[in-house]
């Protein structure tokens, strides 16, 4: 399946980028983020992040479709 | 009604605050969030606000529409900043208005504490030293190296 | 140093919160009092505030000096009108600049607290059906004819 | 003595003015209050009430002097 995935704060840093598209065999956020963990070395544990699919948050075992935008979110820090 | 917003430019608090007005309310609470000149004792220079929008908008939105649900208040609202803010600019407003105080007390606190806890905002603070960061919830730095 | 006063003229907040500015303030947390139309279901026309204005300064400054002194906060005011206002009208306001939001809001609830419960002024509400009284602390009329 | 008393709220409305000066040989705030609140038909305990003597609060048994100003205040109802 295709996704595009969004990076922000240190993510993006770590990444080097603020978005990405992968062709990825995932088919839950679970998988997709041990895939990309691994690639861009995220030093983050899964449980300190949340995960949100095309704009609304989602579990970690929510089944991904074919272009869905993927963010996870690291601990936020506004206010 | 979006009651939670955005903004990629200074608040203009004076328009905001006219939504909540009501003949019934006796009582405003206010709460705003300065960028302050110093953060776990480092000196801070500046800081960068970064949103993911979409979701932050819809999120904002949930907590304002819970906190008029959960408390009784006549009106609630809250504008974050994005961007890049100096020492001393307005990072962050909410206001309430309520027939009495204990409400909008209640109320405007408990939206300031959520907007913390779950709008996808991420704050950059850059230090007088040159260093900057991204930072965590309880404003202690994000080491994503260890 | 005068942090609270008595103002016969509406209130120019503006002009007021500027005393709070503290580069090393990140939180602001205000309350204001609206003269609202109703109390204790009866419909509100205007009120008049009434002062003992040498004891009420004395008084009201006590209360945001002792509040600087119990809460880690940069600075606090406090302005109550006097005289006669309409329905929307702001009657009284205070604000309070800390480094954390604890600080600021829990000093704010306890300065609007103590300066309903110490400060000599007295509330005179005008009715619809155009009866008048002086209100108790708790918003219930004074009966001063039992 | 002479004493000047300020009435506000119900008190002014029940003694039908805003001041007065006084002669009394009341030498404490509660034997001069209760001068006063037979004379105008005050209906508030004493206890209900603080009393300021020269713009400060004082106790009711304070001691007076002449040309004391006396305010006996009734319940606060501002903000």
């Amino acid at each position: 399946m295709n996704f595009r995935l969004l990076y922000f704060a240190s993510l993006a840093d770590r990444a080097g980028r603020a978005e990405e598209t992968r062709e990825s065999a995932a088919d839950t956020p679970r998988a997709l983020y041990a895939e990309v963990a691994s690639l861009h070395g995220f030093a983050f544990d899964r449980e300190r992040l949340r995960v949100a699919v095309n704009g609304a948050f989602v579990g970690w075992d929510h089944a991904l479709a074919d272009r869905d935008e993927v963010v996870f979110l690291p601990p936020v820090s506004g206010g | 009604m979006m009651r939670f917003r955005l903004s990629d430019t200074p608040l203009d608090i004076g328009t905001e605050r006219r939504a909540l007005d009501h003949a019934a309310a006796g009582a405003y609470a206010s709460f705003e969030g300065w960028v302050r000149d110093h953060n776990e004792g480092r000196a801070v220079q500046r800081l960068d606000y970064q949103a993911y929008a979409a979701l932050a908008a819809s999120e904002g939105d949930a907590i304002l529409d819970e906190a008029v649900a959960r408390f009784a208040v006549r009106e609630a609202r809250c504008v974050h900043r994005v961007g890049s803010l100096a020492i001393g600019d307005l990072a962050v407003w909410v206001g309430v208005s309520a027939d009495h105080r204990d409400a909008a007390f209640s109320a405007c606190r408990w939206i300031i504490d959520e907007v913390k806890r779950r709008v996808p905002i991420w704050k950059n603070e850059h230090y007088l030293d040159g260093e900057s960061g991204w930072l965590h919830p309880d404003n202690t730095p994000v080491d994503t190296t260890t």
